[in-house]
């Protein structure tokens, strides 16, 4: 058990978020997390990667606690987060936009052939290096962002929505990249989804949030094939 | 029952209206009809207020220190009757809203007798229109102002001006150039605000045409815009430039010049010619050198005069260390015309018979000036003329010819002319009678 | 909240009024003269509060709007020999037309774009007094309400008189903010400072709400402002300092803007701290440099610990505590 | 002809330091989205720490590095144990928006108040190192001296370090991440509250030079109470509106088109609209282009 959350609670000012959320995340496993609009989803990321605070319970990575200290420690730890909406800074250049992924990594040598790594994955962004941020498709800048977390050296990658707003062929090939890190690095993953069909067919477990609590959990093949799921969340 | 939340708070606020009112409204001294506010059996209290912060305070700051070495020193050979004589000291920052309510609180509050040398033309016409001493009755001595407006008795019932009026300065500068500069193209820097347009119709009616006017916002004086004014005024050839600013404007004005190689012949105002303040702000030594100053009183420097030994000695005494400048003149000078109108109004001084004995015997009262006090029932303008000199390499102003000569007018369209009146011998030990 | 009906309000109102009316048979002249004061701030505070408190727009420059005031009274007593009820109505409308043109402007601007445009007014309005003749220049220009009638008798010195004048103008003033922010456009106003998206979205016309705040805002400061001019007698550049603007946002601040309730906290604390202040340092005999420099340090500090701690003014605190607590009905 | 070319003089160095002044506000701005009206009485402290420390050593140049580290320090410290705690109280509420403002403004009060309590209420002078006097061609003498040539390169020198800083580094880098998007720049491991606080030194650091500069582009007098700091700030703030408030640059430019515009307003129009002149460029610029010389479209009212 690599990514241990129990008994989570959290609000947002006087509305409960979150309700006792508990699950576990396996080493080198990715778990996607689906739920329609408003079921916690981003917040329980946010949560784990210490952008919000939680109420109660516990949350650790590798024993590490995530409810202590701010966001810029957990990713010394290994923890990186794609938040929601191409999560680039759109002022700096694609390449800048790297470097800061891999900004509080002393050893510049390891970071740059990181950043070769990364340019083999997404070619894209090495012809686009010296642009502007704001001059990329919404497709190259999910591939950005999730280049920039890899920069990071992550252990643990919390995806909030990387296919939000995409056209389905790029929906593809967002998920095909996320596959291929996953296996390359090594990589524990959480992946929010509204599109619940392909995060479940890329995943390894599932769970479904519903207004905060969580569900069903399963295996991501249990799920795709549960009844309730299908109707509720799958559309089939 | 929400309504009776909002209307305990309305009450509440009314209850705490009143009580925060209240609350403050300790009562001051029982008022006594018998004596006089601000004398009592041992003591008699004055008030001033002048900038003694903020950027109008350079120089004049030493102004009450001055005033209390001189009434301690009367104080210390018996006083005025038998009391001592006080001063309340209040910083109004040049600015007129603090000089109204300072004032209130010396009125109100300490309960002075009188207010005496307070300084600046703004603040005193708001003191005279908001605090309105004149319809209290309350004495409004010896003004450092030159501005015009305060010889209208109707407005200004119980203030004294001391300062000759700009008008009357511009005049005889006129004057002063026609005999010493005839035929020179000749410059003007000058305040714009009231104090330098009565500069303005004084050099007007007597005729003075310029090559280029300055005229600069109050406030606005400093190195870098008095770059603008040399340009200007080096633009127009001007061989003599007059500087009728602050002190603060004068400086830059004679400090910019020198970094740009302007050395025309300057005059400055006496507002401005405050060589302390002057040298303070970094102006070159040498620079004022020549520069033709005006001032009533002697020099400073002229030791020979006996009041000025006396204050000098006076003041070196009650405050080691500090330079005895003309602000310090100024204000020994008020002081001493201060005591002595003290004295004139009887053995037990109101304000009544403060202000008619300045109205009666206001002109025959001794000074350090080198001219008579115009004071009468019609005239409540103190000092009518001006002596020109050179600073010297040191930037004390010294007569022309080591020899005073005193040009006197009005504040109208009369001449200038040369006054033959002498001083009388000062009063022994300095202490008036 | 519940409204109190008119009624209840006008008796509070006449209350408040005989309070003051005996308040200032019983003290000297110098507290006359400070609740004159008080007075004038209350006015200055309330437009601000109005402005910031309702519609969520900051002015550093309320200051320039009471000299507008200020002067337009001044002016039309000058030229016009107007009577001064006349003269303050005229000063209403001049600060209110200035106003207008500000809140066109300020309706383009936001957050600290608009506090530097109304600062950089602040500095700049006072000083176009210079470039006039008719307006006095430095030394500005007089304004004289006149003595109080004969029939108060002879003890009835000048300051009671501003005191008597500007109480009432302060009573009516605040009696009709209160209409103003009961009625529609309190609540256009407030939804605007909740979110002017949100307006936006429900149909406010956002310009034109701020525009109308603007334009009332400045009215009330130009009625402040001649009261101001009365109780000094004159208007002058430097009647109307960028300070005055700051002293009003402060009391704002301290009485809390999101309420009239607390406004005649900040107006005294403005008036009373530099005479508590003041009256220790000289009980300690300090120099007159800790005197009149301590004030500010104290006027300063007590601004930042309220807005960091009070952000919405002790008032409205006390408010929400009770409300919290459940004490309240 | 000289008229003309010392007007434009005196234009670009007072525009130097509106520049510097502006680049202050900017810094703080980009790093706090908080306009900090204090500034102006950060660089007077900085300049008196500058004049304190030219009573122990004779240098003016170990005054200004002094008076840097002072100036850097005190804006660092306002940062940590005020702003920080501000922006966490008071991110919501009535005042939210306004509340920065007003408690630098408070502080600008007690700024001013201690330092007229430490130093006193009247003029002090530090002696400008260079001489003031104008190079002279032929006859004709500029409003350009070593003094002046002395504050355009180190006005100069600043931005090249601050631009070299800003782009090339990876501190430079954190802040800029830290300015545009907190969130994430603390998401990619930058320490968002410490290069807030950098920011803040930073811009205390350049204020001091601001004010030095000032005081030596005069006579070298001033005081707790010296109105050409007042003005100093209102300067500042009109160059960083003018130049966009976001970008180094344009905080540049925005300084020298003040003080150029100014200059030659005050020469060929009149002296008297010293104070009215700003205002009115600024009014100008918000009406005209309301996002600046360099802003974006929109940015206004981010």
């Amino acid at each position: 058990m690599t990514l241990h959350v129990e008994n989570l609670t959290v609000h947002h000012g006087a509305i409960q978020a979150l309700t006792s959320v508990s699950f576990d995340v396996k080493e080198g496993e990715l778990t996607a997390v689906i739920g329609s609009n408003g079921a916690g989803k981003s917040t329980l990321l946010r949560t784990l990667s210490g952008l919000k605070s939680a109420t109660t319970g516990t949350a650790t990575w590798r024993g590490h606690n995530l409810l202590h200290g701010k966001a810029e420690s957990h990713v010394r730890h290994g923890v990186a987060h794609v938040s929601e909406g191409k999560s680039v800074i759109p002022e700096l250049t694609v390449e800048e936009n790297l470097d800061l992924g891999a900004i509080w990594r002393r050893n510049k040598n390891e970071s740059a052939s990181t950043k070769r790594e990364v340019f083999d994955l997404f070619p894209r962004l090495e012809e686009r290096r010296k642009q502007n941020t704001e001059t990329l498709s919404g497709g190259e800048r999910q591939m950005l962002a999730i280049g920039r977390a890899l920069m990071s050296k992550p252990e643990l990658l919390l995806l909030d929505e990387p296919s939000l707003g995409l056209a389905p062929l790029l929906v593809k090939q967002i998920f095909e990249a996320i596959v291929n890190v996953t296996k390359q690095y090594g990589l524990s993953v959480v992946l929010v989804e509204q599109n619940a069909i392909g995060a479940l067919n890329i995943a390894n477990s599932g769970i479904v949030l519903n207004l905060g609590t969580i569900a069903t959990t399963g295996s991501a093949q249990e799920l795709i094939s549960d009844p309730a799921v299908r109707a509720a969340y799958l559309g089939y | 029952m929400k309504s009776f939340n909002r209307r305990k708070l309305i009450s509440a606020s009314a209850i705490l209206a009143v009580t925060a009112l209240t609350a403050t409204a300790v009562p001051a001294n029982a008022f006594s009809p018998k004596s006089e506010v601000g004398v009592s059996q041992t003591e008699i209290k004055l008030g001033i207020t002048l900038p003694m912060t903020g950027a109008a305070s350079p120089g004049y700051n030493k102004v009450p220190a001055a005033m209390k070495a001189y009434f301690d020193y009367v104080n210390a050979n018996g006083g005025v009757n038998g009391r001592k004589v006080t001063l309340v000291v209040k910083d109004d920052q040049y600015v007129p809203t603090q000089a109204v309510a300072k004032t209130n609180e010396l009125i109100l509050k300490d309960r002075v007798l009188a207010l005496v040398a307070p300084l600046g033309t703004a603040n005193n016409k708001a003191v005279a229109a908001s605090v309105n001493p004149g319809k209290r009755g309350v004495p409004v001595l010896f003004v450092n102002t030159g501005f015009s407006g305060f010889a209208d008795q109707k407005k200004f019932p119980t203030t004294y001006a001391i300062l000759p009026s700009y008008v009357m300065e511009a005049k005889i500068m006129a004057e002063y150039i026609k005999d010493n500069f005839a035929g020179k193209t000749i410059g003007l820097v000058y305040q714009d605000d009231d104090f330098g347009t009565d500069a303005l119709s004084g050099f007007k009616s007597a005729g003075v045409k310029f090559a280029a006017t300055v005229g600069y916002a109050s406030g606005s004086q400093s190195a870098t815009t008095a770059a603008g004014w040399v340009t200007k005024l080096k633009a127009a050839n001007c061989d003599v430039v007059i500087l009728f600013g602050v002190s603060s404007a004068t400086a830059a004005g004679l400090g910019t010049a020198a970094a740009l190689k302007y050395a025309p012949q300057w005059i400055l105002g006496s507002v401005g010619g405050d060589a302390t303040t002057i040298k303070a702000s970094g102006v070159p030594a040498g620079v004022l050198y020549n520069a033709v100053g005006a001032s009533f009183l002697p020099a400073t420097t002229d030791t020979s005069d006996e009041y000025v030994s006396l204050f000098q000695s006076i003041y070196s005494k009650a405050v080691p260390g500090s330079a005895f400048d003309n602000n310090v003149l100024v204000g020994m000078n008020s002081a001493f015309v201060t005591v002595q109108a003290l004295k004139a109004a009887g053995a037990n001084p109101t304000r009544a018979s403060l202000l008619a004995a300045i109205d009666s015997k206001g002109s025959t009262f001794a000074s350090a000036a080198l001219l008579p006090l115009n004071y009468s029932k019609t005239s409540h303008v103190g000092y009518n003329g001006y002596w020109f000199g050179k600073y010297s390499p040191t930037g004390d102003l010294k007569p022309d010819g080591g020899k005073y000569t005193l040009y006197t007018t009005d504040s109208g369209s009369g001449a200038v002319v040369k006054s033959t009146w002498k001083r009388p011998a000062m009063p022994a030990k300095g202490l008036p009678n | 909240m519940h409204k109190l009906s008119n009624k209840v309000r006008i008796l509070i109102f006449i209350v408040i009024g005989f309070a003051i009316y005996l308040l200032s048979n019983n003290v000297d002249e110098l507290r006359v003269y400070q609740g004159a004061q008080v007075a004038v701030y209350v006015v200055g505070i309330a437009s601000i509060i109005l402005l910031t408190g309702y519609s969520g727009q900051v002015s550093l420059g309320q200051g320039a709007l009471l000299g507008v005031g200020g002067y337009a009274a001044a002016l039309s007593q000058l030229k016009w020999h107007l009577p001064i009820p006349a003269t303050f109505a005229i000063a209403i409308l001049a600060a209110a037309g200035a106003g207008a043109l500000l809140g066109i402007a300020a309706a383009r601007l936001s957050g600290p774009y608009l506090a530097g445009a109304t600062l950089a007014l602040a500095v700049g309005l006072p000083s176009i007094a210079n470039q006039f003749t008719v307006l006095g220049g430095e030394q500005g220009l007089f304004f004289d309400v006149g003595f109080p009638p004969s029939s108060l008798g002879a003890d009835f010195t000048q300051y009671k008189w501003f005191f008597w004048i500007a109480s009432l103008a302060t009573l009516l003033a605040i009696f009709w903010l209160q209409n103003v922010m009961r009625s529609r456009y309190g609540r256009t106003w407030k939804a605007i400072r909740g979110s002017e998206v949100a307006a936006e979205l429900a149909g406010v016309n956002v310009a034109r709400a701020k525009i109308l705040a603007f334009t009332l805002s400045a009215g009330v400061a130009g009625l402040a402002g001649a009261l101001l001019a009365m109780t000094i007698g004159t208007v002058s550049p430097s009647a109307f300092p960028l300070a005055l603007s700051f002293s009003l946002l402060t009391g704002a601040v301290l009485a809390g803007v999101t309420t009239l309730g607390g406004v005649i906290i900040g107006a005294v604390t403005l008036v009373a701290i530099p005479e508590i202040v003041g009256s220790i340092v000289n009980r300690a005999g300090a120099s007159e440099a800790i005197a009149s420099n301590l004030p500010h340090i104290v006027v300063g500090a007590l601004l930042i610990l309220t807005v960091v701690f009070v952000p919405n003014g002790p008032v409205e605190q006390m408010r929400s505590r009770r409300l919290k607590n459940g004490t309240s009905l | 002809m000289f008229q003309f070319i010392n007007t434009l003089l005196i234009g670009i160095t007072s525009g130097a330091i509106y520049a510097l002044m502006a680049l202050s506000i900017v810094l703080v701005w980009r790093s706090t989205r908080v306009i900090n009206f204090a500034q102006a009485g950060q660089a007077l402290t900085s300049t008196f720490i500058g004049f304190q420390t030219l009573h122990y050593i004779n240098s003016f140049w170990v005054a200004l590095l002094v008076a840097m580290i002072g100036g850097a320090l005190i804006s660092a410290l306002i940062e940590v144990t005020l702003m920080r705690v501000l922006l966490k109280h008071s991110s919501s509420g009535a005042i939210a928006g306004v509340a920065p403002i007003i408690a630098t403004l408070g502080l600008l009060e007690v700024l001013q108040g201690t330092i007229t309590l430490i130093w006193g209420g009247a003029d002090v002078l530090i002696a400008p190192p260079l001489s003031n006097v104008g190079f002279t061609i032929g006859t004709n003498t500029l409003v350009f001296s070593p003094m002046k040539l002395a504050i355009i390169i180190i006005v100069l020198a600043l931005l090249a370090l601050l631009s070299l800083i800003f782009q090339k580094t990876s501190i430079g880098l954190s802040l800029r991440a830290a300015a545009y998007s907190p969130e994430l720049a603390r998401l990619a491991g930058v320490r968002v509250d410490a290069v807030r606080t950098l920011g803040w030194a930073l811009s205390g650091a350049t204020g001091a030079v601001a004010g030095l500069l000032l005081v030596s582009n005069g006579n070298g007098s001033f005081s707790t109470a010296s109105m050409e700091f007042s003005l100093l700030l209102i300067s500042g703030f009109i160059a960083a509106v003018i130049g966009g408030l976001e970008s180094v640059l344009g905080a540049v430019l925005g300084g020298l088109a003040l003080g150029i515009i100014t200059s030659f307003v005050l020469m060929y129009v009149s002296d008297s609209l010293f104070f009215i002149a700003p205002f009115v460029i600024l009014l100008l610029v918000l009406f005209i282009r309301p996002q600046g010389i360099l802003g974006k479209k929109g940015g206004r009212r981010a």
